[in-house]
């Protein structure tokens, strides 16, 4: 998962913003049933979307995207071997074929993948799509000049350690093959199970080598979606698509794309965002927005007005924020302090300084409640909905501290609902009640970043969020908890530094499964099993809240996103 | 009808009854100066003849009547018509009395189309004909000048030609040459005589100076504290005073034709300056101010400095005093070569307000260079300072008072006593009286005197006013645009000048005999178109 | 504008008796507009020193959590009429914590105006150093003291303070920190203010009088120089204050204040600004105290203007830089500022040589 | 002129030489500033490998004195970089590229500096006359009750933070009276009346703060100006209050209020963060926070350096603009 890079603490504000820009990746809704206006809710062709964001979309080079289909818009453009099934709720944490006919199949201890592309494939220019295309366009995000995807490839593919990109290094990656122009075959140095939903991402989008311009690629990217780029101003602020004539639905089942001109204007302040799509005049009445979430002053004001209530949009992204003990560190070396403090927790004021029950939902387990993550739930230090503090008080005289303690709880300045100071504060309060004295220490965002990822600064106590790169517990629990992932000298999120043989092994078995159904209930009995350390605390899970302006249709939300899907909206 | 009858005018400010009891009357085509020194009233008076008083809280008693305008009954639009039109008034400092950002014909256009209602052009074109009847050399293009690039005798002129737009039949005129120097004010005093004679409009001069007055005025009424001391034809109550103050005033005006006695002067040279030089600016803006001057002053001689303003003199006295380097030359104090300050050379101040620290009893400041000395013993500082206070003519009690409890004569006894502190060989006296009423200023200059003989001094004094400079100087320079052009014992230089500018300057001295003045005015006109 | 400066050390020759700073409080007493500002101003320090006291009185504290006051469900809006404005809790609670916002708003009162009067102190003592010692020291002092002034001015502070906020260790307490970044980055008008005004002072006799006493240049800067320095100062500080308020608001709005769960007026005013729908009192509280303050300042500062001198200190104008909208604090634009490159050779120069 | 050229000679030096010297003082803030830079480049989950090939491409592991000598030399030659794919040229002057984006700093500026200057001009243009006229009228006004009310008016609006002022606004105007459209920035080239009114509400945000400073400059300028003595010469001569306020009066507050427009004007061009991240102009403020926070050190020491610029540009206009608006002013 990556970390949002806070934009300005002002736009993250109010919203969760950041957290999907970043994470939208996820899982599916509970209660969605905004549908726009009432009357003909019959979606139809035509008409120009407005996306009002605040985020710019100042990456746009699929090597740099990191979420599936790089998230909303960029899923517009390109489409990826596999991706993400448009569809409301828990349907859509489904991984289904893109340019491929299949998910994917898998020999060899699914070591070895093999994809073949449907016929008729053309970018926008009209010139076919080819095997050869995915193959450059994964190659080139190794180049150093386009950092910024994720780090499976570069971990599972055989050789892929140390490569550098097409630009220094013209041999390739030998780990893909294209035997035709239809194929291509991955080569996996360990078996992985997963690898259809890796393949989501934005690296597996096709690059035709002759139009690649290296780092100003983004400034137009070559689409092989619905809409193409025809504006692109202020690196990512205002950008401009329209219809793809060379794409057609016949050869995409996924993307409805059903206006004609997409207009994304971004750099908006989040209440402004808020304050345009309620108002909802002129254009804005056929605006979405795919970054801003209603802030609970928003939210204040929304659940009193039917007709807006009507417009907001609710999802689910599979996301956990909590707090993360460093055992390395005294005195969360001793586990009855982590229990004490598991007990003290007062989730209710946690929730209402992440913006209310409407905005959040308790969090007891590590894995976020969706059956695509393996959710079994546990509670295993019952704190109630606003702590024990009695069981914590008995708890911290039997680790030796009969007469309370104090301890320090970092967090990051930025106000994002995540790992703010709102919630720190409010832990700090609850504590307060089982004789826990927290000082805080709020670190600013980059800082933040650097001193709780890096085994050598990292405090022994402090709030931490995790969302996952795809609706499933392996990338949810094996960053987190893997022995072997424990980073020496970079970014490290094993934060309890775990390295158990029994978790590790536990890891392997499961990656090795081809039956992602089976693979998600063991990840669920693998989570209460570490569960059981106290190694973190779950806080709450977020809920996405947000409006869509009066004359948008065929509002799909899924529970791998959280959020609305961009592709399936209709104005008319 | 009179011009102007005033009677029993009484001005008061909050409970200071400033004007008290005046009566006079101005006949049309007068003319009538008000003498008096300041806080006598007579700038009040002034004020009132044009109802300026109106609205500003001060109590107005008595009747004025102006060019036929009841000016106490008046409405503000009756005034509004009287001021300008039938009675006009140039203010002392030209400078201030005009609005900095605009053309000054715009300025005299302006006030021309207030009061009748011509065009633009025709206002602009009246302009350029009243500022070509002051003399102004180029009058279409000088109009189009701001006031700051006129000189001072120009802007008082201009000021003048703002009063002829109207063609009113009175003009005030307060302290119309205090800002100027002597050569400009005989201009500006000659340039009223003769607009007056060919206007036939009224005139009432306000002045401190008496000269000024005797040059100008067929009546004289002389102010003191608000009420009229005498008041008649200037010939007789300048010629022959009847009133103590009247003749005080007089006795104490100093004239450029006394002579006076030599001091004791020894060979001793305590002050030696040679080829002295000093620029201000850089490059093409650089201006030497001081020009190869040399210069001795020896132990209890008096060397004047006389020049007009720009002339270098001020700069030539910080050089010699050490305040300034000099660019070129060298100062020798008692033989040896000088840089920077040196306590044995002391400085009087021109302006006894700046001169001394608002914010620090006089006290303190006169014990500086006791301090600066090292004297730390404050018995022994108060002792001193308390005795060069009595010596001064203040009272030891004094010490702790503050500046403005001080008139300004008094400070500048403060200034001379903190001078004084420093035993000083050398007394440089920069201006020291001439922001100074006239018997203040006898004061000061006496003492001055006395001291230089008590203490052996020598001194530096500096001004701008000959007639002061020939009563305290053994020896004169006279410097004019940096260099000293004439120097010599001082009765040799005033009774036979040899440098043409030395002898413009004498002519230009008002006297206090009206007929001498006649008389000096032709000469100046010779001098003139010489 | 120079002489207009000189003016400040012209005393009223009419004045007498009282001393200087008698006839200041007196002069200031005489304004009532004055008086009331300054009694406002007393009264909000008054409350900043006593937060603790009045908020056991009320019997609450900044920090204590009330869940029981606010809807959850909501967004966390109070329950209570008027923004939950109650016998126990005077001025309603914040939403999304419930916490007492009258306890807020006076806790808030000393950081907001701690801030921003010791950020003044430190402006104004850095301006006046270097201010003093670049029209003192002249040649290639003034001229390498001037560039480094020049460069303050073009710094913008909200730039640098992001940085520097984020480099100095947390462990430093934020208020300090603010104060010092702000203190340390925006003096540059205020030297040149003060050079301009040296360079005037150094002109005038008393301070020549004072070199022939035999003083050296440091007794004259402290017995001569700063007496006389005080008025512009003053004033200029008076308008400094508000100004720095605004930056430490600011500053919270960026997300690099003062750190909660310590409340700052800017804290409050950023986090309260998107419930102006939803709970306006939230808003109107800090805004509202913000005004008071920068209102009863710019009249006290106006008074004491007035006090120190009718005539010369109101060419000082309000000068401001707007930092909070403008966000550098640069442009406290007095005439003397602006055109201290602008050498006034008023005319009159000519008749006193 | 000699003595103007000789003053835009030694300006343009010092101007240099200040700029300079605020490019070393921002390289050192923003290199010891915490973000590991290749980190946050290359994103949190990279490999330390792979972060480590980030700095290389970037030149992090330069000595401080190294990376900044590089700059000076793009800055007086130009420099070449890889896209990858091409050698491009940045030329002269160079102020580098994005690390995050890798586009060229000077053309990031030069599209975001239209929107700040559109933003601080028109805002200029009406807090001169909020602020101006407010304070001519509680001049004319004097004593009486409208005077008052204006200063009482102009305060509030001073007191106020932008943020508040323009979120309020914005609400009232667009979203509950809906009299104007949200703002949303539009090329002045392409419509010159949509870029107005689009901009209307920031440029009534920006004013209302900085006017309260004009009124107070011009009423106190004015003030002055009506106890000297030229004015009483005009008095004297019947002119009547109206001519004196609104000719003379005025005319002597001109010259500190440009004084004080030329500099608010240079300081909000890159000032004006709050009202460009509020109403989301993309101006220079907005970037630059942005880049701040991903410690994109080009980007950062680029905007910078062109917003000391424009304050050392502002303030060098500001003596010029005061030397003609009081001719006895002489420029050194």
């Amino acid at each position: 998962m990556r970390h949002p890079s806070v934009n300005s603490a002002r736009a993250a504000y109010v919203s969760l913003a950041l957290v999907v820009a970043a994470g939208a990746a996820a899982c599916g809704p509970k209660d969605n049933d905004a549908n726009g206006s009432s009357g003909d809710s019959t979606p139809h062709k035509g008409g120009t979307l407005t996306v009002l964001n605040s985020d710019p979309q100042t990456d746009f080079d699929p090597a740099r995207l990191y979420t599936s289909g790089g998230g909303n818009v960029p899923s517009l453009v390109f489409r990826t071997l596999t991706t993400r099934n448009r569809a409301d709720g828990a349907a859509g944490t489904k991984v289904v074929p893109d340019l491929a006919t299949d998910t994917g199949r898998a020999s060899k201890n699914a070591t070895v993948w093999t994809y073949t592309l449907k016929t008729g494939l053309k970018y926008e220019d009209g010139t076919p799509i080819t095997s050869a295309d995915i193959k450059y366009g994964i190659e080139r995000s190794f180049a150093p000049e386009l950092s910024g995807g994720a780090p499976y490839l570069r971990d599972w593919l055989v050789g892929a350690a140390d490569y550098q990109g097409p630009y220094k290094d013209k041999k390739g990656l030998s780990a893909i093959e294209t035997p035709d122009d239809r194929t291509i075959v991955f080569h996996l140095n360990k078996p992985e199970g997963e690898f259809p939903f890796l393949a989501t991402q934005t690296q597996f989008t096709p690059v035709p080598q002759a139009k690649d311009t290296g780092t100003k690629y983004e400034e137009h990217p070559v689409s092989s979606g619905p809409y193409k780029v025809v504006k692109n101003e202020n690196d990512g602020e205002h950008l401009v698509l329209e219809r793809n004539k060379y794409w057609s639905a016949s050869v995409d089942d996924q993307r409805k794309a059903y206006p004609d001109k997409i207009d994304v204007q971004s750099g908006l302040d989040s209440s402004v965002i808020n304050q345009r799509l309620s108002a909802s005049q002129g254009t804005d009445a056929a605006a979405v927005t795919t970054d801003t979430n209603l802030g609970p002053a928003e939210l204040a004001k929304v659940t009193g007005d039917k007709e807006l209530a009507a417009r907001v949009g609710t999802g689910h992204f599979g996301y956990t924020n909590y707090i993360a003990f460093n055992p390395k560190v005294k005195p969360f070396d001793n586990p009855k302090v982590r229990q004490a403090i598991s007990y003290a927790v007062d989730r209710s004021s946690v929730i209402n300084a992440a913006g209310g029950s409407a905005l959040a939902e308790a969090a007891t387990t590590f894995l976020p409640d969706q059956k695509s993550f393996g959710y079994t739930p546990y509670d295993l230090f019952p704190a109630g909905a606003t702590g024990n503090a009695a069981k914590a008080k008995e708890l911290l005289k039997e680790a030796g501290y009969p007469n309370g303690l104090t301890v320090t709880l970092t967090h990051d300045n930025a106000q994002n609902f995540k790992t703010s100071p709102e919630i720190a504060t409010a832990i700090q309060d609850a504590l307060k009640k089982a004789g826990i004295t927290v000082k805080l220490q709020g670190l600013e965002d980059n800082n933040y970043s650097d001193t709780v990822h890096s085994v050598k600064t990292e405090p022994g106590f402090f709030l931490a969020a995790w969302g996952a790169d795809w609706p499933s517990g392996g990338p949810f629990l094996a960053p987190i908890f893997d022995g072997r992932q424990i980073v020496k000298d970079g970014a490290n999120f094993n934060a309890s530094q775990l390295n158990d043989a029994s978790v590790n092994s536990e890891i392997d078995a499961i990656n090795k499964l081809t039956d992602l159904d089976a693979a998600a209930k063991r990840w669920g009995a693998l989570d209460r099993k570490i569960g059981a350390q106290a190694l973190t605390v779950p806080l709450f899970h977020p809920v996405y809240k947000r409006l869509v302006g009066k004359d948008i249709k065929n509002v799909v939300i899924s529970d791998w996103t959280g959020v609305l899907d961009i592709s399936q909206v209709a104005v008319k | 009808m009179s011009l102007v009858r005033v009677t029993d005018l009484t001005v008061e400010f909050g409970g200071l009854r400033a004007v008290d009891g005046l009566s006079f009357t101005l006949e049309r085509g007068a003319a009538l100066a008000l003498v008096g020194e300041s806080g006598s009233g007579k700038s009040t008076v002034a004020s009132a003849l044009l109802g300026l008083h109106h609205g500003t809280g001060a109590r107005v008693g008595g009747s004025i009547e102006v060019a036929g305008t009841d000016v106490q009954a008046a409405s503000d639009g009756e005034l509004r018509r009287l001021r300008g039109a039938k009675a006009a008034m140039v203010f002392q400092d030209p400078l201030s009395s005009l609005d900095p950002y605009y053309a000054i014909g715009d300025q005299i256009a302006e006030v021309y189309r207030v009061h009748t209602r011509g065009s633009r052009r025709a206002a602009r074109a009246r302009a350029v004909e009243v500022l070509d009847r002051v003399g102004i050399p180029d009058s279409p293009r000088r109009s189009r000048s701001r006031p700051h690039e006129f000189s001072g005798g120009m802007r008082q002129r201009a000021l003048i030609a703002m009063a002829l737009a109207c063609e009113p039949e009175l003009l005030i005129a307060d302290e119309p040459t205090t800002a100027l120097d002597v050569t400009v004010q005989a201009q500006i005093l000659d340039l009223l005589h003769t607009l007056r004679e060919e206007t036939g409009m009224g005139l009432l001069l306000v002045t401190h100076d008496v000269g000024v007055a005797a040059e100008s005025v067929d009546d004289v009424l002389v102010m003191r504290h608000g009420r009229v001391v005498e008041q008649g034809p200037v010939v007789g109550v300048l010629g022959a005073p009847a009133q103590p103050y009247t003749r005080e005033l007089l006795s104490a005006v100093p004239r450029v034709d006394a002579v006076r006695a030599p001091s004791q002067v020894s060979d001793e040279v305590v002050l030696e300056a040679s080829g002295l030089r000093r620029e201000f600016g850089r490059g093409k803006r650089a201006v030497t101010a001081v020009d190869d001057v040399t210069l001795t002053v020896h132990r209890g001689e008096t060397l004047g400095v006389v020049g007009e303003s720009g002339s270098g003199k001020t700069t030539l006295g910080r050089m010699l005093v050490g305040l300034l380097e000099p660019t070129a030359g060298e100062v020798r104090h008692d033989g040896h070569a000088r840089v920077g300050v040196n306590p044995a050379v002391q400085m009087v101040f021109q302006d006894p307000v700046s001169s001394l620290n608002p914010r620090r009893s006089v006290g303190e400041s006169i014990a500086d260079p006791l301090r600066a000395r090292g004297e730390r013993d404050e018995g022994r500082i108060r002792e001193r300072v308390t005795e060069l206070l009595e010596r001064v003519g203040l009272e030891g009690a004094h010490y702790q008072r503050y500046p403005h409890e001080f008139s300004g004569g008094q400070r500048q006894r403060v200034g001379i006593a903190r001078a004084l502190a420093a035993d000083p060989r050398v007394i440089v006296c920069d201006e020291p009286v001439s922001a100074l009423d006239v018997t203040t200023q006898a004061q000061v200059v006496a003492l001055l005197g006395e001291l230089q003989r008590e203490l052996g001094l020598a001194l530096v004094f500096v001004a701008h006013d000959l007639a002061v400079v020939r009563q305290v100087s053994d020896r004169v320079a006279v410097m004019r645009r940096g260099r000293i052009i004439e120097t010599g014992p001082a009765d040799e230089v005033y009774d036979h000048p040899r440098d043409p500018y030395t002898r413009q300057l004498l002519a230009a001295v008002p006297a206090l005999d009206p007929e001498a003045a006649a008389r000096r005015r032709a000469a100046r006109r010779e001098l003139a178109s010489a | 504008m120079s002489e207009a400066l000189v003016a400040t050390q012209a005393p009223e020759a009419s004045a007498s008796g009282a001393s200087g700073a008698r006839r200041f409080w007196r002069r200031l007493r005489t304004q009532r507009a004055a008086t009331v500002a300054a009694g406002i101003v007393a009264l909000l320090v008054l409350v900043a020193l006593a937060a603790p006291l009045l908020t056991t009185l009320e019997g609450q504290d900044p920090t204590t959590y009330h869940p029981s006051l606010i809807d959850s469900a909501r967004g966390g809006v109070p329950t209570g009429s008027l923004g939950g404005i109650s016998g126990r809790h005077w001025l309603g609670v914040e939403p999304q914590t419930g916490r007492d916002l009258f306890a807020r708003l006076v806790y808030g009162a000393r950081v907001s105006l701690g801030v921003a009067f010791s950020a003044t102190v430190l402006q104004v003592v850095i301006g006046l150093v270097v201010g003093v010692a670049a029209a003192l020291g002249g040649g290639w002092i003034d001229q390498v003291l001037s560039r480094i002034t020049d460069i303050f001015v073009a710094l913008p502070l909200m730039i640098m303070s992001l940085a520097l906020l984020a480099i100095v260790p947390q462990s430093f307490p934020r208020p300090v920190l603010v104060t010092l970044v702000i203190g340390l980055i925006s003096w540059g008008n205020i030297a040149k203010i003060v050079r301009a005004q040296t360079l005037t002072l150094k002109g005038l006799d008393y301070v020549a009088a004072a070199r022939l006493s035999g003083w050296g240049a440091w007794r004259i800067a402290r017995r001569e120089l700063l007496p006389g320095l005080a008025a512009p100062v003053i004033t200029y500080a008076s308008i400094l204050i508000p100004v720095n308020i605004s930056v430490e608001a600011a500053l919270s709005f960026l997300g690099i204040g003062v750190k909660p769960p310590t409340p700052s007026w800017g804290q409050m005013l950023t986090a309260a600004d998107v419930w102006y729908q939803a709970a306006p009192q939230y808003l109107l509280l800090p805004a509202g105290a913000l005004f008071v303050t920068v209102l009863a300042l710019t009249v006290l500062g106006d008074g004491v203007r007035t006090a120190l001198d009718p005539r010369a200190a109101s060419r000082l104008g309000v000068g401001t830089g707007r930092t909070r909208a403008a966000v550098t604090t640069s442009t406290a634009t007095s005439t003397a500022t602006s055109t201290s490159t602008a050498t006034a050779t008023a005319a009159a120069k000519e008749e006193s040589e | 002129m000699n003595g103007f050229g000789g003053f835009l000679m030694r300006r343009t030096i010092g101007t240099l030489a200040t700029l300079l010297a605020i490019s070393v003082i921002v390289y050192v803030v923003f290199y010891v500033t915490p973000g590991n830079v290749a980190q946050i480049t290359c994103g949190p989950r990279c490999s330390p490998e792979q972060v480590h090939q980030v700095a290389q491409q970037l030149h992090l592991d330069d000595p401080l004195y190294v990376r900044y000598w590089h700059f000076l030399q793009g800055l007086v030659a130009g420099q070449d970089y890889s896209t990858g794919t091409s050698v491009e040229h940045c030329s002269a002057p160079c102020l580098g590229l994005s690390y995050q984006t890798d586009q060229q700093v000077l053309s990031i500026i030069l599209t975001r500096l239209p929107v700040s200057l559109s933003l601080v001009f028109g805002a200029m243009v009406l807090w001169l006359v909020l602020g101006v006229g407010t304070g001519v009228l509680s001049v004319w006004r004097r004593g009486r009750l409208t005077e008052r009310v204006l200063t009482g008016l102009t305060l509030a609006g001073w007191a106020t933070p932008v943020f508040v002022i323009g979120l309020v606004l914005m609400i009232v105007v667009c979203g509950e009276l809906q009299l104007l459209p949200f703002p949303q920035y539009v090329k002045f080239t392409d419509d010159p009346e949509q870029w107005a009114w689009n901009l209307l509400l920031p440029w009534l945000s920006l004013a209302l703060i900085e006017s309260a400073s004009f009124a107070r400059m011009t009423r106190a300028s004015m003030l002055e100006t009506l106890a000297e003595d030229h004015i009483r010469t005009f008095r004297a001569y019947g002119v009547g209050e109206r001519s004196i306020v609104g000719r003379h009066a005025l005319r002597g507050a001109l010259a500190p209020v440009i004084a004080l427009n030329a500099n608010n004007f240079g300081s909000a061009v890159g000032g004006a963060v709050l009202t460009e991240t509020l109403f989301g102009l993309p101006g220079l403020g907005q970037e630059l926070v942005h880049a701040v926070s991903v410690v994109d050190l080009p980007v950062v020491v680029g905007m910078v350096l062109v917003i000391g610029f424009f304050v050392v540009l502002a303030n060098a206009v500001a003596d010029v603009l005061y030397a003609v608006a009081d001719r006895r002013v002489v420029l050194t």
